[in-house]
């Protein structure tokens, strides 16, 4: 069956792009936009995909990762689809693209000014946890009232030290919105900050639009004397590239049964290798 | 707005109505069936209340339910929208906004950092299935607090404060008996030393000799701390033993006002003359 | 070859990044027949953002039936309408007035000024502050500070406000979100 | 030659998608869509419904390309109807025009207009009929007309109710519906918001949570069914606004009247009972969704506080199968950044560090 450019009919993309903009305008806040049906599946990146495609056109170079890896299956199935609608030419190299659509990872190699980065987000409402009823998440977000959201973290000082929170840690964008970050590790939280590109976060299921414009205030929730913490890779060298200070995957060598650990982010690892020429 | 330095806070012309007010009762002069519109039903809870609370005070709200006193108290604290009047907060914007007025925004900011409220059913202030440590830190937290460490040395002090025994400061307070439930609620509202505390009919239900000491307490905290606090009882016994000063409400409207003691030794409205010849 | 849909995709981008970044100014504006009253630049705008889902409101017969013709978009007498679409000249404190600056739950369902001035680039100096600018911004435009103080005026509580994408008559473009701070220069 | 990324995901895509093709398509080519949409008929009717997307050709097509999937075929039509521009909206449509092929009503024994049982398994005995187990078996037709009746219009039970008084009123609602497919949904819903999200729902998801509602988690009486009918319903367009309607087709509807006895009116103190009303609307034949739609607008529409059933974010948020089995499905994808970062905190407060 024939399909239009960018797959979406023009009236949804302009609904898409009405809601994207008032996000921009709004850092933080989750604007509810229609969210349509995509050819793959609600929670697969449809909300990502949804801007992605009401975004791209002839002069976009897009790069599309999932896991840190541009061939993670799920990253090539939308690569794909953008590309079969589009025909943007793609790219693994981060500084390369123009867009960017990501699922649970900020790039090791920081946005330039004018690139845009497609989060994926599965559960867009950072007070969920702690409420699970939409019209209330919506008045506490209204009244700017988050004492659940830091509540929660108190409790898991009291109950084991440390804050238990793991991936998709809730941030305060300018002081005014708490956020979800979607699933990214709390080792690219920091990224986020004042950083030079655009962020959009799109949930498609849950359908809300999200935005952290450049030079944006983003601070992961903490307290003063329980600081937020990343994770830990701090012994830990990547085995293939000898790159430190980045995410890394934990990985069992089936031969000897050690652990060893991995650059999580392939193409910045590939880039690192060419130019160490520390090729194995 | 009062210029007065010795007010934490004025009242002028407060109203709540149930209704849509006709012409006949817009007119102030009318009479009512009571506190309802012999023509519309319109029923005014509250009608044209006025008055002060100076600085390290205990001001007394006395009157038979339906009087309108926790209707006021929960306009103070803003749980319920009023339908007239105005309302300064020394200790907020300088006293310059109608503080009604506001939006939900602000008016939880001043909820959170500038008013206490201790309710008769500690369901209403207490978070029931949440630790009395964590209770506490939440409305540390909503007052701006982000150091565990001082949050849990305030959650200390205060439970000991009120009795409540530190080896169970991380049970739930559905563990409580009502009294000590009552006692969590107190610290709970104390904990970041509000300028303003309001308490409602916060002994009703407790056993006679819990309520002394609920009352003990209040007293100390308020001989201690300079809050200035506005209680509300139909017992006119207990606003004889906190309240420097003492309002009547009846039937939505104030019947009289004035010092504590004169009130109690020479009542000159009908109505209250009737409730202190009730307790002698 | 460039479609509309190709051009709207392109302005949108632009106005994309003159959301993130404000007090940018881009040129862009579509070749095709223009037989409102306002810029080409002003004409993208409008195609690129609205469908017959929009409302709007415009002060001239003229552009509201070009507008509503091309789009589907309903014209309204309302100013609190999601785009008002004025030139600096015919501006009023109405229109600020009644802007719609959306409420503490919905702040999104605010009004977005599409303004359109003789000159950006030249005339009053204003200092441009907040998220998407790196530590200021300075934007000269023919637009007189009363109406940027009714705009400031609009914006006081975030995020409540009113959005204004500014087009000039050379169509260029930039646009002042409600998370600026504006100052005069 | 620098170092370069292994191709593996592209490769073994593209290898499941080709070992996908080559085992359905095979023997499925051999299916004809004229076939599916005249044998598979009542699987058609819910596919269009949850798709909301009358087209029996496209819902036949969808049926032949999913292997039968009904997630899959609702799916497929939906993802479609995302590419369609919408042209026109249709006019208002009365279901008192419909013309009517079944219709019965479980409230009273003679309606006017009178029962018609009309095609329906549900006085069929459900054995299993091996004579349809070889395509060569014949079966003799039969007229429907021959049981003395045809397509006709016919009155509603409902406006008999009504005419005596025992109905509650409701003011008529002129405002354009709103859309859930344009606009999210937000909390507390419209009516039409949940009329919309609920025709839209998974046959199963609607028909469990209205089984729950009546069963004892809700309302939890006996909801009177006053009329259940099945028929074709003319659709008008206007599209030049001058209220001249258009007809440009009739779609299959199932619509279902359910009473409730509740108390009156609250507000004016009432002590009288009367009949408030539950819908049920769906496209094609699909007489049981219909029925627990009916429960479930009615249990939204008067919200027992702790009730699941009257929670309009509860149930409308979780009746979608699009939504429902996309978000289950994606836990199959790969966690392996999240499940690093959770590692890390139990690790922590293990008091351990990385190894």
């Amino acid at each position: 069956m024939r399909q239009n450019y960018a797959f979406l009919d023009e009236n949804s993309k302009k609904e898409i792009r009405r809601k994207t903009l008032k996000a921009i305008a709004i850092p933080g806040y989750q604007v509810p936009f229609a969210s349509r049906e995509l050819p793959i599946a609600r929670g697969w990146g449809t909300g990502g995909l949804q801007l992605t495609l009401s975004l791209a056109g002839q002069s976009d170079t897009v790069k599309v990762i999932d896991q840190g890896s541009d061939e993670s299956v799920n990253a090539v199935n939308i690569r794909k689809l953008i590309q079969d609608t589009t025909g943007v030419p793609d790219t693994i190299h981060t500084d390369a693209a123009t867009l960017i659509q990501s699922r649970h990872r900020i790039p090791e190699v920081p946005l330039k000014p004018y690139q845009i980065l497609v989060l994926q987000v599965p559960m867009p409402e950072p007070l969920r946890p702690v409420e699970p009823q939409e019209r209330v998440t919506k008045m506490l977000h209204a009244d700017k009232e988050y004492s659940g959201a830091w509540l929660r973290l108190f409790e898991q000082i009291m109950n084991y030290d440390s804050i238990t929170e793991d991936a998709d840690y809730p941030v305060l964008v300018e002081g005014r919105y708490v956020m979800a970050p979607s699933p990214i590790p709390r080792f690219d939280n920091p990224k986020m900050d004042n950083n030079d590109g655009l962020i959009l976060l799109g949930a498609g299921r849950e359908k809300k639009i999200c935005a952290l414009p450049p030079y944006t205030k983003v601070k992961s929730l903490a307290f003063e004397d329980y600081p937020f913490e990343v994770e830990s890779f701090d012994d830990v060298i990547c085995r293939q590239s000898g790159l430190t200070g980045v995410y890394m995957d934990e990985l069992i060598d089936e031969e000897t049964g050690e652990t060893y650990y991995q650059t999580n982010d392939t193409s910045y690892m590939q880039e690192a290798m060419n130019r160490e020429g520390s090729v194995k | 707005m009062s210029t007065h330095d010795n007010i934490a806070l004025s009242v002028r012309g407060a109203g709540k109505f149930y209704g849509d007010r006709c012409n006949y009762c817009r007119n102030e002069n009318n009479p009512l069936n009571n506190n309802i519109c012999p023509y519309c039903r319109t029923v005014f809870a509250v009608d044209d209340v006025s008055f002060d609370l100076y600085k390290g005070e205990i001001l007394g709200i006395v009157g038979e339910s339906g009087s309108g006193k926790s209707t006021l108290m929960k306009m103070l604290y803003f749980d319920q929208e009023r339908s007239a009047g105005e309302y300064y907060i020394t200790g907020y914007a300088e006293g310059v906004p109608n503080v009604f007025t506001l939006s939900s925004q602000h008016r939880r900011e001043i909820q959170n950092e500038i008013l206490g409220m201790v309710y008769q059913n500690p369901v209403y202030g207490l978070k029931m299935d949440f630790s009395s440590m964590s209770n506490i830190a939440e409305k540390l937290i909503a007052a701006g607090s982000r150091n565990v460490g001082e949050m849990t040395a305030a959650g200390d002090h205060f439970l000991d404060k009120v009795n409540i025994p530190l080896d169970r400061k991380f049970e739930p307070p559905e563990n409580f008996s009502g009294g000590m439930q009552q006692r969590v609620q107190i610290a709970k509202a104390l904990s970041n030393y509000p300028p303003i505390l309001l308490l409602d009919e916060v002994t009703t239900g407790l056993d006679v000799s819990v309520q002394a000491d609920v009352l003990e307490l209040i007293k100390e905290i308020q001989r201690e701390l300079g809050i200035s606090m506005i209680v509300v009882s139909h017992d006119l016994a207990i606003i004889r033993m906190l309240c420097d000063r003492t309002m009547v409400m009846l039937n939505g409207s104030v019947a009289e006002a004035g010092i504590t003691d004169q009130i109690l030794e020479d009542p000159k409205h009908h109505y209250t003359q009737q409730l202190v010849y009730s307790i002698l | 070859m460039q479609t509309m849909v190709h051009m709207t995709q392109q302005h949108y981008r632009e106005l994309v990044d003159l959301y993130s970044r404000p007090g940018e100014i881009r040129i862009s504006g579509f070749d095709t027949s223009n037989y409102s009253t306002f810029s080409d630049s002003t004409l993208a705008t409008v195609l690129t953002l609205f469908d017959n889902e929009v409302s709007f409101s415009t002060s001239l017969k003229q552009d509201a039936e070009e507008f509503s013709t091309l789009t589907g978009a309903h014209c309204t007498e309302n100013l609190d309408a999601e785009f008002v679409v004025v030139k600096a000249g015919e501006l009023t404190e109405k229109i600020f007035h009644e802007a719609a600056v959306g409420t503490l739950g919905s702040p999104e369902q605010s009004t977005t000024l599409i303004i359109e001035v003789p000159s950006i680039g030249e005339g009053q100096k204003y200092a441009l502050r907040g998220p998407g600018i790196k530590d200021i911004n300075t934007l000269e435009m023919t637009i007189d500070a009363g109406w940027m103080a009714l705009r400031s005026e609009k914006c006081l509580e975030f995020p409540l406000g009113i959005d204004l994408i500014i087009a000039d008559q050379d169509n260029q473009l930039c646009v002042i979100p409600r998370t600026t701070k504006v100052e005069v220069k | 030659m620098g170092y370069v990324a292994v191709k593996g995901g592209t490769k073994a895509i593209s290898a499941s998608v080709e070992m996908y093709k080559n085992k359905n398509r095979v023997e499925a080519l051999e299916m004809e869509i004229s076939q599916i949409k005249a044998g598979m008929a009542q699987m058609i009717n819910q596919i269009m419904s949850e798709a909301s997307l009358y087209d029996r050709d496209l819902a036949a097509l969808a049926v032949k390309q999913s292997e039968g999937n009904m997630e899959e075929a609702v799916f497929l039509l939906r993802a479609h109807r995302s590419t369609l521009p919408r042209l026109y909206y249709s006019t208002v449509t009365n279901t008192r025009e419909m013309f009517v092929e079944r219709r019965v009503s479980a409230s009273f024994k003679d309606i006017p207009g009178g029962q018609i049982l009309g095609a329906s398994p549900d006085f069929t005995h459900r054995l299993l009929d091996d004579t349809m187990t070889y395509s060569e078996a014949s079966f003799e037709m039969t007229d429907a007309d021959s049981y003395g009746y045809s397509l006709s219009r016919l009155p509603k039970v409902i406006d008999y109710l009504a005419s005596e008084g025992l109905l509650n009123k409701v003011p008529e609602d002129n405002e354009t519906p709103d859309d859930i497919t344009k606009q999210t949904i937000e909390f507390p819903s419209s009516r039409s918001e949940r009329l919309q999200s609920l025709t839209r729902g998974q046959t199963g998801a609607v028909t469990s949570l209205g089984y729950a509602e009546i069963r004892g988690y809700g309302y939890s009486s006996h909801p009177n069914i006053g009329e259940v009918r099945v028929g074709q319903q003319p659709v008008h367009i206007d599209p030049f606004g001058d209220g001249e309607g258009y007809f440009i087709g009739d779609v299959e509807l199932t619509e279902v009247d359910a009473f409730m006895p509740a108390d009156g009116d609250a507000a004016e103190q009432s002590k009288e009972m009367e009949f408030k009303i539950g819908c049920g609307l769906v496209f094609g034949q699909n007489e049981t969704k219909a029925i627990a739609m009916s429960v479930l607008d009615y249990s939204l529409s008067h919200p027992v506080p702790g009730v699941a059933t009257g929670d309009d974010e509860f149930v409308l948020l979780h009746v979608d199968s699009v939504e429902s089995t996309g978000f289950i499905s994606h836990l199959k994808l790969p966690h392996y950044v999240t499940f690093q970062s959770v590692l890390d905190r139990i690790r922590k407060t293990k008091g351990g560090t990385e190894s």
